[in-house]
Order: structure tokens, then C-alpha cells, then sequence
């Protein structure tokens, strides 16, 4: 193993066991994406044709919601241990590690969203293809909300304030996310724009936020270090 | 103990620190080199962390900068330094070996050699999650880490907090074998910590 | 197959129910077991590394 | 922490080891008969043979009653009397009551399907079981997050009362949300309205399942025990290891 890839491993493979011991591997994040979708029919009614049009809108906010709110510890946790001290002590440029806490972040609260959409879909009675477009409209928009919330919770870091502090500054970055995912979605559903413009816009928007997410939040934690 | 590293020095001049808007320390300077410990006292706030943090590249330098030779030039000093804080950077939820296996492959990019739980006592914990530790014990384990990567420059912020007699002193003889290999010592505490041939920094209202 | 045909129209439901039963049924039972096992193991672990509860000692069993 | 006296949970260790086998016996047993009496019963004139998925949907419906109940009963002794057993039957019997809740809800849709042509329809009684599937679930992930059992006890002891006191004003506003479920045709005040032949299967399923739920939950706080043990020596062996004085 080179010697760059070795540490990220190592605090790629330590995040995802954190993730599982601690949060439950995700198990918060799909808690709360449930609750949220089964809250909605309750203010809207049990109007199964309603829930159907408007299931995608619905998936995806859960989602957004969920995604952006298990971020606020990202950081915050390491901060309060004093690991994130020494994480920048080491040849491992932060952006990088940054990159991976992101990806092991994903991966144990972003794809459990997915995963759970199209049993979610069952509730807000959509159908087969239309929980499908859904949760591949969220495969491709989820990276984008964890990256773009990676901004947030690396000045909420060096804020000392986290929490909704975090939601009140990356909610605004996420509507494009939001828009096309819903969107292509619909697209899949009902039509008439074809499902690929919208979702090619996504994947583009995600790769944006990719790159855009890790140098800002590396510039916020340097900043932080007051 | 052959010498690890060369002929080396490390030296701060101007050094000014500036937090929250209020003026920590300025115009400071210090010198150490191989084999040698500088031990910076002061009363509590007047900066001795963040003098030590400074090093580390934890917190802005407001102005005067350091230099150090004799060490591989590529590296900066954050990365050939270590840096033990207040704070124990431990997980409670992983047990002793994997927090150490952690820092060991992230900072020094292999595992950890088989003694460096030994050296600190800690052995028979390996399997055991962190929570259950004292505040003694996990100090012990951040001193582990120490050992586990080898990294010429300490940066040691209170180092006997929390340690029982027995764990300072074999702490003092893990100092004097870093120096006598070379590596050099930058503490920050209020006594001696036993360290008999360490130059003195004073920081604060009256340095 | 009189079974399947005796359920009717909608015997796939009945049967998905009552396979989705089992499944659930076999679950709980193998979470139960296999974290019972593990809790023997760890247990095992830490009386071989000679620790030994207060009341084992109080109860004169070997420490 | 304290180091609590364990003797009372070993008592009960020593007890739940033999009567296991004889419960788990005696629930599959019940299962037999109830399965054979499931497979005789006649079909619904309306709902034809998937009336039998009724013979699963409404024993797990009230064994995630039954559950919620248990706990409320364990919280009280957690609360009120501080016995370290209620904190153990609280915490064993929440993921049991979720698997019953979900069987519940997975057959009631299965059930639905060919009823009302879709997987899941927003009608009252589904809905209250699904608001207590989440109950459960937030009470499993308040267990999982609160590392001293202790504690953790007492603060699911309150969300489970709390929640208790919950579930009658949850049932009765879904049902003021939305009256689309068969009415409480087992329970009714004239006595059951469907016919015996159905009834009886229905019970004695009803009681395999009890059985069930309490052989498992036996189990589950055999295993809970062994689990606070392996805790404590783990609290015992640091305490044992250098250094932990300071």
C-alpha cells in the first residue's frame, strides 16, 4: 500500500466503525429520513393520489433533511477529542483526509437514505419505477448534499456554534441539488422532459460540489485554527 | 542509543501571538537542539499552549517565524513534531489497540511496534474500548502514541497531568531516552517534570 | 400442489405472509443466539484473563 | 457506578435456564396446532383464503401491544422501585416488540394488497401500528446511545411511560385522521363477529405467539444479564491494570 493511501485508509475504515458502533451505521440517519416521510401524510391527508404526486418532493426533502443534519458531528466530534489537531499534523494533505471522512460519511449515512427510498416510496404509494428513479436521483444527489454540508459543518466548527447553525448555511447551497433531483424524478414519473436532462445536471452539480466542498472545507478548518 | 537524528536545531524569533484579539505574548524567541529540552513556564493564560500549539501549526502566527535545521527538509515541522494536548484524542468506542493502530498508521503509516503498549503499561488492555479507562490510563495511551511514531520534535503540553508517581517517572525516562536520541523537547508545565538539564522559557507578563 | 391452489386467488400474498412470518420469527431466534454466544465468548475472554466477579469470589469459587 | 449486586439477575439466570427448553418446547408445540386449525379454517366469503394472513396480522398486532405494555411494566419497576431486572425485561423486550410491529405491518399490507389493489393505505389502525413501530425504534436507539445501563434505563423507562401514555391519544386522532380500516371487529362490545370456526384458530395462533414472544424475551434478558457481567469485568479489569488510580 503507497504510503499516501495507508492513512486515509486507516481513517476511512476508523469512521465507517465509528459510524457503526456508535450512530448505528447510519441507523439515525434512515430514523429520521422515516419519520419525516411518515409525518407528511399526517398534514396532508391520507390522499394516496396527492402522496403520489408529490412523494418524490417529499423523499427527497427527508433526505436532504437527514443527510445535512448527521453532518453537524463530522468534525465536531474530532474537534472535541483533539484529533482533528493531529490529523493536520500528518504528511497527509487535509483535503484529502477531509475527502475520506466525506466518503466514509456517505457511505455509512448517504447510502442507507438510498437504500431505505423505495420502501419509503411505499408509503407515499409510488410505484415500482417511480421509487427506483427516486433512489437513483438520490444515489447521485446524496454525495452532492454531503459534500456541500461538509462546508457547513467545518465553519460550524470553527464557529463553536454546529447545529442548525449548520442547516441555516447549507440549506441555500443545496437547492440546485433539490431542484434537479426532484426534478429528474418527476421526469421519470410523468414526463415530458426526458429523465437524462435533469439527471445529467445532477451528476454534474454533484461533481461540482465535490471539488468545491473539499477545498472550502480545508480552507474553513484552517481558518478555524484559532 | 545511537543518534537518530542529526545535528539539529529548532529556533522561534519575533514569535507574536494573537487570539481572540488579545495580544497573547510578542517578540518571543527560544533556541533548543538535539538532546536538548526547553520547559516553558508561566502562570495559567500566559501562553504557554499556545506557544506549543504555535509549533505545531495549530494556531496563526501573528508574526516572527521558525526555523529549524538538521531534520528532512521536505517536512514541515507539524509533520515532524508531536504534539500531546490536554485532550487525549482517544475514541471511547474503539478499544486501546485499535486507537493506538489508528494514530500509528495515520501519523507514521504503519502499524504500531508490539512494545509500545508495554512501555506504558497498557498491554493487557489491548482489546478494551476506551471508555473504560481512567483519565491516568488514557493518558497513558496518548503517551503511547509517542512511542509508537517516531518523530524527532515533542511537544509536551502539561505531560505529567493526570499520571500517578510510578507513570512520571518512567514518562521522565522516555524523555531522556528521546534526547539522548537525538530528538528534542519543547514542554510547557509548571514545575520541573524530570527533566534535570532543561532551559528555562519564561512566558507571560514578566518574561 | 393442492396447497397452493387451495389458497385461492391470491395465494402468493398467504404465502409471502407467512414466508415474511417465518423470516421474522428466524431472525429474532438467530439474534438472540448468536448474541448469546458472543456475550459467552467475550465472558470466557475476560474470567480467562483472571478477572473474577466479587460474588464468584464471595461464593468461594476459584478466583 | 456502583458495582450493583448482581445476585438477584444471577437467581434469575439460574431459573431461566432450565425453564427455557420447556417453554420453547411448549410454544412450537402450540405452533402445531395452530397452524393445523389455521389450515382447516374456512374462507372469508369476502376476502376469501386471505383471511389466514389475519391469522398472523392480528396476534402480531397485539403482541406489539403487548410488548409496549411488558415495557411500561418494566419502567415502572426501573423508575419506582430501582430494580436492576426491570432495567433488563425493559431493554429485552424493546427489539422483540419491534419485529412483532414490523410482522404486523408487512402482513397488514400484504393483507391490503389485494383488498384495496395497493401496498399500503393510509387507514387508521395501520397507521397507529406504524407510529408505534417508530416509538420502538427511537426507544432502541435511546438504549443504544446512552452508554451506562443505569442510565440508560431510567431515561427509556420515561420515553417508554411517556409514550404509554401516548398511544391511546395517537390511536384515537388517527382514527379521527382517517376511518377507512375495518372497524374493531375482534374486540367488539356484543363479543367477536366473526365466525367461531375463524376464532378458534385465531386464538390458539394468538397464544403460540404469546408464547413465543415470552420465550424469546426470556432469552433476550438471559443475554442482556451476560451482557452487564461482561461489562463489569471489563469496568474490573481496567480498574485492575496500572495506572488507574488517578
Amino acid at each position: 500500500m503507497s504510503p499516501l493511501l495507508n492513512p486515509l485508509l486507516a481513517l476511512f475504515l476508523r469512521d465507517v466503525r465509528l459510524a457503526i458502533r456508535v450512530g448505528g451505521g447510519g441507523g439515525i440517519g434512515v430514523l429520521f429520513f422515516l419519520i419525516v416521510t411518515v409525518l407528511m401524510p399526517f398534514a396532508i391527508g391520507p390522499d394516496l393520489a396527492l402522496l403520489g404526486r408529490i412523494g418524490p418532493a417529499i423523499l427527497w426533502l427527508g433526505a436532504l433533511l437527514a443527510s445535512l443534519l448527521t453532518l453537524d458531528r463530522l468534525f465536531a466530534a474530532d474537534h472535541e477529542d483533539g484529533s482533528l489537531d493531529l490529523i493536520s499534523m500528518s504528511e497527509t494533505p487535509l483535503e484529502l483526509a477531509i475527502a475520506t471522512k466525506a466518503a466514509a460519511h456517505w457511505l455509512t449515512t448517504g447510502l442507507p437514505l438510498v437504500i431505505a427510498t423505495p420502501f419509503l416510496g411505499l408509503f407515499m404509494n409510488l410505484d415500482g419505477t417511480a421509487s427506483a428513479a427516486v433512489a437513483l436521483t438520490l444515489l447521485a444527489g446524496t454525495p452532492a448534499l454531503t459534500f456541500v454540508g461538509l462546508i457547513g459543518a467545518a465553519l460550524s466548527v470553527a464557529l463553536r456554534r454546529g447545529g442548525l447553525l449548520l442547516a441555516v448555511l447549507v440549506l441555500p447551497l443545496t437547492v440546485p441539488v433539490l431542484i434537479f433531483g426532484v426534478a429528474a424524478s418527476n421526469a421519470a414519473i410523468v414526463g415530458p422532459v426526458p429523465f437524462g436532462t435533469p439527471f445529467t445536471i445532477l451528476c454534474a452539480l454533484t461533481l461540482v460540489s465535490l471539488v468545491v466542498g473539499i477545498f472550502a472545507a480545508a480552507a474553513a478548518l484552517r481558518q478555524g485554527m484559532e | 542509543m545511537p543518534a537518530r537524528w542529526a545535528e539539529m536545531r529548532l529556533e522561534g524569533s519575533g514569535l507574536t501571538c494573537v487570539r481572540g484579539g488579545r495580544e497573547v505574548f510578542a517578540g518571543l524567541g527560544f533556541s533548543v537542539a538535539g538532546g536538548e529540552a526547553l520547559l516553558v513556564t508561566g502562570r495559567n493564560g500566559a501562553g504557554k499552549s499556545s506557544l506549543l500549539r504555535m509549533i505545531a501549526g495549530l494556531v496563526r502566527i501573528a508574526g516572527g517565524q521558525f526555523a529549524v535545521t538538521g531534520v528532512d527538509a521536505e517536512k514541515t515541522i507539524p509533520e515532524q513534531a508531536h504534539y500531546l494536548g490536554h485532550l487525549d484524542a482517544l475514541k471511547p468506542s474503539l478499544t486501546v489497540a485499535e486507537n493506538l493502530g489508528f494514530w500509528a498508521r495515520y501519523l507514521g503509516g504503519g502499524a504500531p511496534p508490539q512494545t509500545a503498549l508495554a512501555t506504558v503499561g497498557l498491554a493487557a488492555l489491548a482489546d478494551l474500548p476506551a471508555a473504560y479507562l481512567s483519565a491516568g490510563q488514557r493518558r497513558r495511551l496518548s503517551i503511547a502514541r509517542l512511542l509508537a511514531v517516531q518523530r524527532p520534535i515533542w511537544l509536551l503540553d502539561e505531560p505529567t497531568s493526570a499520571l500517578d508517581r510510578e507513570a512520571q517517572d518512567a514518562l521522565a525516562g522516555l524523555m531522556r531516552q528521546h534526547l539522548s536520541g537525538g530528538g528534542l523537547i519543547v514542554a510547557a508545565a509548571h514545575g520541573p517534570i524530570g527533566l534535570e538539564r532543561a532551559k528555562e522559557l519564561r512566558v507571560g507578563a514578566d518574561a | 400442489m393442492n396447497l397452493f391452489s387451495s389458497l385461492g386467488p391470491h395465494a402468493a400474498f398467504i404465502v409471502a405472509a407467512y414466508a415474511v412470518a417465518a423470516l421474522t420469527v428466524a431472525g429474532l431466534i438467530g439474534w438472540i443466539w448468536i448474541d448469546h454466544r458472543a456475550q459467552k465468548r467475550r465472558l470466557a475472554l475476560l474470567e480467562m484473563g483472571g478477572v473474577t466477579r466479587r460474588s464468584d469470589r464471595a461464593a468461594g469459587r476459584p478466583a | 457506578m456502583a458495582l450493583i449486586d448482581l445476585a438477584n439477575p444471577t437467581r434469575f439466570l439460574s431459573l431461566a435456564r432450565p425453564t427455557l427448553p420447556w417453554l420453547a418446547g411448549l410454544t412450537a408445540a402450540v405452533f402445531a396446532v395452530g397452524l393445523v386449525l389455521t389450515h382447516g379454517a374456512p374462507d372469508d366469503y369476502q376476502q376469501g383464503a386471505t383471511v389466514k394472513i389475519m391469522f398472523i396480522h392480528v396476534p402480531s398486532a397485539w403482541l406489539g401491544m403487548f410488548g409496549w405494555t411488558l415495557m411500561s411494566a418494566a419502567a415502572l419497576g426501573t423508575l419506582v422501585w430501582r430494580h436492576p431486572l426491570a432495567d433488563v425485561a425493559a431493554k429485552a423486550a424493546a427489539p422483540i416488540g419491534a419485529a412483532f410491529t414490523f410482522l404486523c405491518l408487512v402482513t397488514g399490507s400484504l393483507w391490503g394488497r389485494p383488498m384495496w389493489g395497493t401496498y399500503w393505505v393510509w387507514d387508521a389502525r395501520l397507521t397507529s401500528v406504524l407510529l408505534l413501530f417508530l416509538m420502538y425504534l427511537g426507544v432502541i436507539a435511546l438504549w443504544r446511545t446512552v452508554e451506562d445501563p443505569s442510565r440508560a434505563a431510567r431515561a427509556a423507562a420515561i420515553l417508554t411511560l411517556v409514550g404509554a401514555i401516548n398511544l391511546p391519544i395517537i390511536k384515537w386522532s388517527v382514527d379521527w385522521w382517517n376511518t377507512l380500516h375495518q372497524p374493531a371487529s375482534v374486540v367488539k362490545l356484543g363479543g367477536p363477529a366473526i365466525h367461531p370456526t375463524i376464532l378458534l384458530p385465531l386464538m390458539v395462533m394468538a397464544l403460540a405467539f404469546t408464547l413465543l414472544f415470552l420465550t424469546l424475551h426470556l432469552a433476550a434478558m438471559r443475554n442482556e444479564i451476560l451482557r452487564r457481567r461482561v461489562r463489569t469485568l471489563m469496568l474490573m479489569q481496567a480498574q485492575a491494570a496500572p495506572g488507574s488510580g488517578s
